[in-house]
């Protein structure tokens, strides 16, 4: 079967065969190969379809340009579309597929767009499909949305595993071809800190391509040296299969590791990709350059090949891409190839020179091989359906010939690949000589080497990069020991000067994959779409998965002379990361499905989940939502038992996810001042104060209690979802607004688990479990009061607060003491049938009694609309104060709290209805407001629920609508105090 | 030449030889009674309206690179009018009516793609505040409808509903919320502005006002001196730049946006869905590719490129949210520099120079506005009064107080 | 982008949050002048170049810092803590 | 064994914030009580019975091996004049972890150079490993092979000792409960 395999010396492993599939048949390959080699080598051709006209498609390149051979590798939940045949590592039992093909490969049904391309041109459908307007979502859009895309993703969750890493160092080299295998070693000589990357499994670059002699060795094999010796220097990192994708500031690269896809599926504890992010002082930008295809008619064409893949495969992977080769070229390297032909027995049917004069040289070796050589001539059109068998050629003389040949091996020169050079912003400049751009104006801290500088020959690259790893590592305090110069085999400096082609009969491409044409560009620029960027747009040329790699400066140059403008005045279309496609998967690493965010436990975590609590996200903790009893399927049971608990029994709840943040110092009191709206600094000793905080533009951003230890020592209590926001806005006040006070802050929310102890019975529960510790008796420890304490031996706090409206208090214990503090409450209460209480019961109470919370604070309400406005002190200054003064947040007509209750007490009600005067019409110019939070009151027995309403001080015991269009829901509520339960508040103080 | 089916055939088999230029490259004229600065979609569209709504064709759209090179061409394409405040709901609604009759009044398919905007909700408290916007839309006879879980789950089978952290409990769903193809509206207003007589001048860099005492009588370009009676700026993300040409300071800040497109795969996001348990929105294209993007990167910038904190954050959402694209592949990132104001939402008024006209801190929501926008500006600049449904746009909203805040972040830009 | 905390050294931006325009200046004490309130909360600078702006060091030492970054090409001129450049 | 992980047990952690103008004053006292230098960098010094890491301009977290809760109230006598001392000694879990394979692992948690040359044994960091804030420092190698601890807050514990352990899986983790 291996019909086009070679005798030869490259990097395959004749003893290691390897099998795979593709389009379910199974061929054979080598350990070394890659799926396109194996593939050539076993005569298949044609491996693809292209977007738009289904043409058949074969491979083009040997590297990550790729641009036709794509295929979607491997099946069920790991299958991948999209697939470069010439760079997927083959390993034993590889599947692949081909794409964009209906019912087969060979026969694609989608081809019939290929006799639409007359219509089908650039833009074609911004002028159609617009007749009648219904017809684009449910007729037009459909069809071509049948057609879109290539591979198909498998639809399901990911198996592999995926993760990050970090990585410092000196000297980045990027490329492990000669100038970057030089850099590397002449900086890793030096004992700094290298890190060199290649996408490729293989070091050497085109050392493996070419047949390139390095101190009498093969080019191949003093990589082989090099790598190895880099291998054995300790500060050297070299990290194959990795592709620096991206340049960020800061000096960050962003790349991507792919340790596990040369094998059927990673082995245990290994993910799939890394991605490592790598920051270097300095970096050597090694890589290299790619070949430019040439545009004349039929040349996407399988068997088509540009003419650098070809020696790729011949020399590295000992493939020939077909018996008889014909070449066309436009500059000395194509030359090359044939030679290396010539060199392996290939027939060679011509090379083909665009070009009048070439150097006698390469016409001597021609010569010398017996190639034909045709000079000035040009590939008009190549012959044969599923693969060219023939090329039409017009000569010098303008004499049309037909030449059999089975493989075209094309070149239009190199381009620097200088894309990781522009991340930043550079942009390239344009070289006259050699016909392309070259990285402009750099960063200090990178240079760039070899060919992907335009140094294109061996010598070169070898010299700057070791000249750069050199500098690189002398800038960074690393002296390199001097290294003699490399002898390297005599070789021309190629000219590589862009020729864009004329003639051509048959549809020329440009951009291979997206079917972008000579003829696309021409209309493009007849409509006015002349610079890069609308060329691109419009015709989407360098849009496909290559972006444009080797589509863009060919489309570029046709533009240009089209509008009579130079290639160097277009400019190029700028490279955004990533370099090559990466996965989704390996940017997010580890964190997705329940590892997406960190899960925060409080110390009484694993009590309640003894009990059976169910929990809810709030933010990244797990809170105790309720606590269900055998036999409580719903959850409105279990809340109402907690809620009735509460009232008439004692109930306990684990409130340590408040933030708690500890402010000290001599200026502590004038500080809170500034913060709170309400005054502190007049708070005794050992009491405790409700504290509202706003944001400087006036809207309340917080609120919370403040309790004072000591004259220069206060607590600070937040909501749970603002305690980080809180202690930032802290921070700044003390640091930014007000350095000159003596004040210090720290978070203490980590050191205490806290529980609320609410309810009649909650003094008898604490005089159980207290003991002698502290005198909560009414006298000693009245509502608002706070004592730090010593209980069994360590350090302690009370708070006699409540949220749920009971006589209450709040324990605050070490946090390693948390589930032994909350078993011996519920221990202390036992025969005063203490229950625990969730969140949702936590809820329902604070509704009852009017207490605001998140749905109430949410950024755009006032103190005044919280019905709070009273609290702010005019006897100071403090965050917020001038700016709520505006006329905006004083309007008459903003909506202020209220409560609600329904005209018939078990309707249910929702959050997030509007309120609607009885009579009005549902629009938005009669919207009252809306209804913040609801919940069922079992004290009440009836739905209660808070909102806003407009002018709702005045507006006691009206009727008014909570309308709820999105649920189907209308309904007549009377509008109530915000306190539904104990407004004079004398359980509090029971 | 009209597009239609009939004359892209007829031209088929004539080579389409006969297409002409989709609009007149100009060349600037010493006046006009309107100049327009910014050739992006908003510009263009005011330029637009002001030649069709309001009579006025003696109108230069200046644009410094290539039509279209700002925001207009860097953004995910996503058409929606849910909206929660009444300031804000009637106007993105006008936007979402005049998208659905575009491509009829502009001659010009600009792919204006109905397929559904939803809104996904992960907790009690988010899906109250979904309702709550819901219903406003609602009682402004817009499309809504609040979705269970199951009913997510019947329209994307293949998002998280097992393993995840933060589960899907159901969405806000508008279904004539949708895309449309960027380029193409920028191309065709302009196509349509020009054919009306509107001068659109690329290249053509505004340095300078022309000012007569408190007045502006012009402006001063790359390209000469250019008088006019009106002067408009729709500069968005240069707008504290141009602005301060005119010694104005504005409540905006530039903060850089990225966005990214995966390879092309075939369909099977039907609609746009958004995350609500992290910031990521996605959708895809009438090609394949997957647009989605996330949180704007947080800080000033003119840069339009971004860094990896929010790349990983944006994939890790997309991650968190649909499992299944793992091994999808991004294709191509972007950065987009956004007029951020201080409370979230835009400003289309009059300067305090007379003469002078600002449209502007889109924040990362101009592309649905586009047409509102360039018919509310053009109103503006025709009329000299404020259109009724953007009255709530007004720039001195942050000193009196009536600010229009969706998120209730505050006067801090990279937080809305 | 990685900034260079004057305390922790150089660190990656993950570890930091942005407030923006550190001209910031409240108004004194007792102010009841609107127009400086809304000028400082509202009208904050936006230059393309040199920009003074605060960052806070959420992750690290929980300094506040005043950094210079040019908003062009986020290089970061300097760095300082907040707190020392008010003190002096 | 790639690396070992231990949970400490007892510590007892204060944090200590200077006050105003009282830096010099606390550095003073630190010295003549603990024979500690109070460190003005993100480096970790050792006193009498004590630790004590520079976390912050004007701010530390001391430490002491079965200090308990008793160690912080310890200090106010001591310090309180020149600087706010609060009890953290439940706030944080503290892992010690070690072995040839600890930096290829901790190169996964946090985006820091933790290279022999570029974090020092007494180095101190606080960064963000994933998504979870962490404080950690370098303590005198063992048999060659690197040991760190690193502090997290107690509600995270959980959540980063899991990332811990996956991301050394590779490596084997050992988790040793003293």
């Amino acid at each position: 079967m291996s019909t086009n395999r070679i005798a030869g010396g490259g990097a395959i492993d004749r003893n290691r065969p390897i099998s795979f599939t593709f389009d379910g048949k199974v061929f054979a390959g080598f350990k070394g190969d890659t799926l396109a080699s194996a593939l050539l080598a076993a005569g298949v051709r044609l491996v693809g379809r292209s977007f738009k006209y289904h043409r058949p498609r074969g491979i083009l390149t040997a590297g990550s340009e790729e641009p036709n051979a794509l295929v979607e590798l491997r099946s069920g939940a790991r299958r991948e579309a999209n697939s470069r045949a010439t760079v997927t590592e083959l390993f034993e039992g590889l599947e692949a597929c081909s794409q964009n093909r209906w019912p087969s490969l060979t026969f694609d049904l989608g081809a019939v767009s290929s006799l639409l391309a007359p219509v089908f041109v650039a833009g074609f459908y911004y002028k159609t499909f617009m007749w009648p307007a219904a017809f684009w979502e449910k007729i037009y859009e459909p069809a071509i949305r049948r057609a879109a895309g290539l591979g198909r993703a498998s639809l399901q969750a990911d198996p592999d595993t995926y993760e990050k890493a970090h990585a410092f160092c000196d000297v980045l080299v990027i490329g492990a071809g000669p100038a970057g295998l030089a850099a590397a070693l002449s900086a890793g000589r030096s004992g700094a800190r290298v890190i060199l990357c290649d996408e490729d499994f293989l070091s050497g670059g085109r050392l493996n391509a070419d047949a390139r002699e390095i101190d009498g060795d093969g080019g191949a094999v003093w990589a082989q040296r090099t790598h190895a010796e880099l291998a054995s220097l300790p500060q050297v990192r070299l990290m194959m299969r990795t592709t620096v994708f991206g340049v960020y500031d800061g000096n960050t690269y962003a790349a991507l590791e792919r340790v596990s896809d040369h094998v059927p599926i990673p082995a245990p504890h290994q993910p799939r990709q890394r991605f490592w992010k790598i920051i270097a002082k300095r970096t050597v930008l090694a890589s290299g350059a790619i070949e430019r295809p040439l545009v004349f008619g039929g040349n996407d064409r399988p068997g088509v090949m540009m003419a650098g893949a070809v020696r790729t495969y011949l020399n590295r992977f000992n493939v020939t891409p077909g018996r008889r080769i014909a070449l066309f070229t436009s500059c000395d390297d194509g030359w090359k190839t044939g030679a290396a032909l010539a060199h392996a027995q290939v027939d060679v049917a011509a090379i083909i020179d665009a070009r009048n004069d070439v150097h006698p040289d390469l016409l001597a070796e021609a010569k010398h091989a017996h190639t034909p050589v045709m000079l000035g001539a040009q590939v008009l059109d190549t012959q044969s359906a599923r693969g060219v068998s023939a090329l039409l050629v017009r000569d010098a003389r303008g004499r049309k010939l037909r030449i059999a040949a089975d493989t075209l091996a094309m070149s239009g020169g190199w381009n620097p690949n200088t894309a990781l050079s522009t991340h930043l912003g550079s942009r390239p400049r344009w070289s006259e000589a050699i016909g392309a751009f070259v990285p402009g104006d750099l960063p200090p801290f990178m240079s760039v080497v070899g060919a992907a500088a335009g140094e294109f020959s061996l010598a070169g690259a070898l010299n700057t990069g070791a000249a750069a790893g050199r500098e690189a590592a002398r800038s960074v305090g690393f002296e390199a020991p001097a290294s003699r110069e490399w002898q390297v085999d005599e070789e021309q400096s190629g000219a590589n000067s862009l020729w864009i082609g004329s003639a051509s009969r048959g549809k020329a491409f440009v951009d291979f994959q997206h079917d972008v044409t000579r003829e696309d560009l021409a209309l493009a620029a007849r409509e006015g779409f002349k610079s890069a960027e609308h060329l691109k747009r419009y015709t989407t040329l360098g849009m496909a998965t290559d972006q444009g790699k080797t589509s863009a400066l060919n489309g570029h140059a046709i533009i240009a002379a089209l509008t009579q403008r130079e290639t160097a005045d277009l400019g190029t279309i700028a490279s955004r990361p990533p370099y090559t496609p990466v996965a989704i998967a390996a940017l997010a690493g580890a964190h997705r499905g329940r590892d997406f965010k960190p899960v925060r436990l409080t110390a009484g975590y694993a009590w309640a989940q003894a009990r059976g609590a169910k929990f809810v996200e709030a933010g990244e903790w797990l809170r105790a939502q309720w606590f269900p009893l055998v036999g409580e399927t719903d959850w409105l049971t279990s809340v109402v038992r907690e809620v009735t608990a509460v009232r008439t029994t004692v109930g306990v709840c684990d409130v340590s996810t408040l933030g708690k943040i500890d402010v000290q110092g001599n200026d502590a009191a004038a500080f809170l001042d500034r913060i709170y709206a309400n005054l502190i600094s007049t708070l005794a000793v050992g009491r405790v104060r409700y504290g509202l905080m706003l944001r400087e533009d006036g809207m309340v951003m917080d609120d919370g209690t403040v309790a004072r230890l000591d004259n220069d020592h206060y607590i600070v209590s937040t909501t749970t979802a603002n305690a980080a926001k809180v202690m930032q806005h802290l921070e700044h006040a003390r640091q930014v607004l007000w350095p000159a006070l003596d004040v210090q802050v720290a978070s203490i929310s980590e050191q205490w688990a806290q529980y609320a102890i609410a309810g009649p019975r909650s003094r008898l529960l604490l005089e159980r479990l207290l003991g002698n510790a502290l005198d909560v008796s009414n006298v000693a420890f009245p509502y608002l009061a706070c004592a730090e304490f010593s209980w069994q031996g360590r350090p302690a706090r009370l708070f006699r607060i409540s949220f749920s409206g009971e006589l209450a208090y709040e324990l605050a214990v070490p946090a390693r003491q948390g589930e032994a503090a909350v078993q011996a409450i519920m221990a202390a209460g036992e025969t005063l049938d203490v229950v625990p209480y969730g969140t949702e019961a936590l809820g329902v109470m604070r509704i009852e009694k009017g207490h605001v919370a998140g749905n109430e604070l949410n950024g755009t309400t006032t103190a005044a609309d919280l019905g709070l406005g009273k609290l702010l002190s005019k006897k100071k200054d403090f965050i917020g104060r001038v700016l709520a003064s505006r006329p905006g947040l004083n309007a008459p007509d903003r909506p202020v709290l209220v409560g609600v209750t329904p005209v018939n007490r078990m309707t249910r009600l929702h959050a997030g209805a509007h309120f609607l005067s009885i009579a009005a019409q549902p629009a938005l110019e009669n919207d009252e407001g809306f209804l913040s939070s609801v919940a069922f009151s079992p004290t009440l027995h009836t739905w209660i629920g808070l909102g806003f309403l407009s002018r709702g001080a005045a507006r006691g015991a009206e009727r008014i609508r909570c309308h709820d269009p999105v649920r189907s829901a209308d309904v007549e509520v009377r509008v109530t105090s915000p306190c539904f339960y104990d407004p004079d508040g004398g359980r509090l103080k029971s | 030449m009209r597009y239609s089916i009939f004359n892209l055939l007829r031209q088929a088999l004539a080579g389409h030889s006969g297409w002409g230029p989709a609009w007149r490259d100009a060349e600037p004229k010493r006046s006009y009674d309107v100049i327009i600065v910014g050739g992006g979609g908003h510009g263009l569209a005011t330029a637009h309206y002001l030649a069709k709504v309001y009579g006025i064709h003696n109108v230069a759209v200046l644009e410094k690179s290539w039509l279209g090179s700002g925001n207009a061409g860097r953004n995910t394409t996503i058409i929606r009018s849910n909206y929660l405040l009444p300031g804000n709901n009637p106007f993105y609604e006008l936007s979402m009516k005049l998208w659905e009759g575009l491509e009829q009044d502009l001659n010009y398919n600009t792919m204006v793609s109905q397929r559904g905007v939803l809104n996904l909700f992960h907790s009690d408290a988010q899906r109250d505040a979904y309702a709550r916007r819901g219903n406003a839309m609602r009682m402004h006879g817009v499309d809504a409808e609040l979705l269970d879980q199951a009913a997510v789950r019947r329209m994307l089978p293949f998002l998280d509903f097992e393993g995840a952290r933060f589960p899907i409990q159901g969405g806000l769903l508008q279904r004539r919320g949708g895309t449309a193809r960027h380029d193409a509206v920028v191309w065709g207003y302009a196509r349509a502005a020009s054919d009306r007589g509107v001068d659109i001048i690329q290249n053509c860099e505004v340095n300078g006002f022309l000012r007569d005492g408190a007045r502006i009588t012009g402006v001063r370009t790359t390209r000469g001196d250019i008088q006019a009676a009106k002067v408009g700026i729709a500069v968005a993300g240069n707008t504290s730049r141009v602005a301060s040409l005119a010694s104005l300071r504005l409540p905006i800040e530039s903060h850089v946006l990225q966005a990214f497109v995966s390879e092309a795969i075939k369909p099977f996001i039907s609609c746009v869905v958004t995350f609500g348990a992290g910031h990521f929105y996605i959708s895809q294209s009438d090609k394949g590719g997957l647009v989605f993007g996330g949180d704007i990167d947080g800080y000033n910038s003119y840069a339009q490129r971004g860094n990896l904190p929010m790349v990983e954050d944006v994939c890790q959402s997309g991650m968190a949210l649909m499992p299944a694209l793992g091994r999808v592949r991004v294709l191509r990132s972007w950065g987009g520099i956004m007029d951020m104001t201080m409370d979230g939402s835009p400003i289309i008024d009059r300067a305090p120079l007379e003469g002078l006209y600002i449209n502007a801190g889109w924040c990362y929501g101009g592309f649905k506005a586009t047409p509102a926008s360039g018919y509310c500006f053009a109103h503006l600049l025709a009329r000299g009064e404020r259109h009724e449904t953007a009255r709530a746009y007004r720039l001195d909203r942050f000193a009196t107080g009536h600010l229009l805040d969706e998120k209730g972040q505050g006067p801090q830009p990279n937080l809305h | 982008m990685r900034i260079p905390c004057p305390f922790c050294g150089e660190r990656d931006l993950s570890e930091f949050s942005y407030l923006g325009d550190a001209g910031y200046r409240r108004p004194e004490l007792g102010s009841e002048n609107i127009e400086e309130f809304y000028e400082t909360v509202y009208l904050r600078d936006n230059p393309a170049g040199p920009h003074e702006e605060l960052w806070y060091h959420a992750f690290g030492c929980r300094s506040w810092l005043i950094v210079t970054r040019d908003t062009r090409t986020h290089e970061i001129l300097a760095a300082r803590l907040s707190k020392q450049a008010a003190l002096g | 064994m790639g690396v070992i992980a231990q949970v400490r047990q007892g510590l007892g952690i204060a944090k200590i914030l200077a006050r105003k103008n009282e830096a010099a004053a606390l550095a003073q006292h630190v010295q003549s009580h603990f024979n500690c230098a109070l460190p003005t960098s993100p480096r970790r010094t050792c006193g009498n019975d004590i630790a004590v890491m520079g976390i912050g301009p004007g701010s530390w977290l001391a430490m002491c091996e079965n200090g308990g809760n008793d160690f912080a109230s310890s200090l106010k006598p001591v310090l309180g004049s020149f600087a706010a001392i609060s009890d953290q000694s439940d706030a944080y879990g503290v892992f010690r972890l070690m072995g040839p394979n600890l930096r290829a692992v901790l190169s996964k948690l946090v985006p820091i150079d933790i290279h022999d040359r570029a974090f020092k044994v007494g180095d101190v960091a606080e960064t963000i490993a994933g998504h979870v804030g962490i404080l950690f420092w370098r303590l005198e190698d063992i048999a060659g092979s690197p040991v760190f601890d690193i502090a997290v807050a107690r509600s995270f514990s959980v959540s980063l000792r899991h990332t811990l352990i996956q991301s050394a899986a590779e490596f084997e983790l050992a988790w040793e409960e003293s």
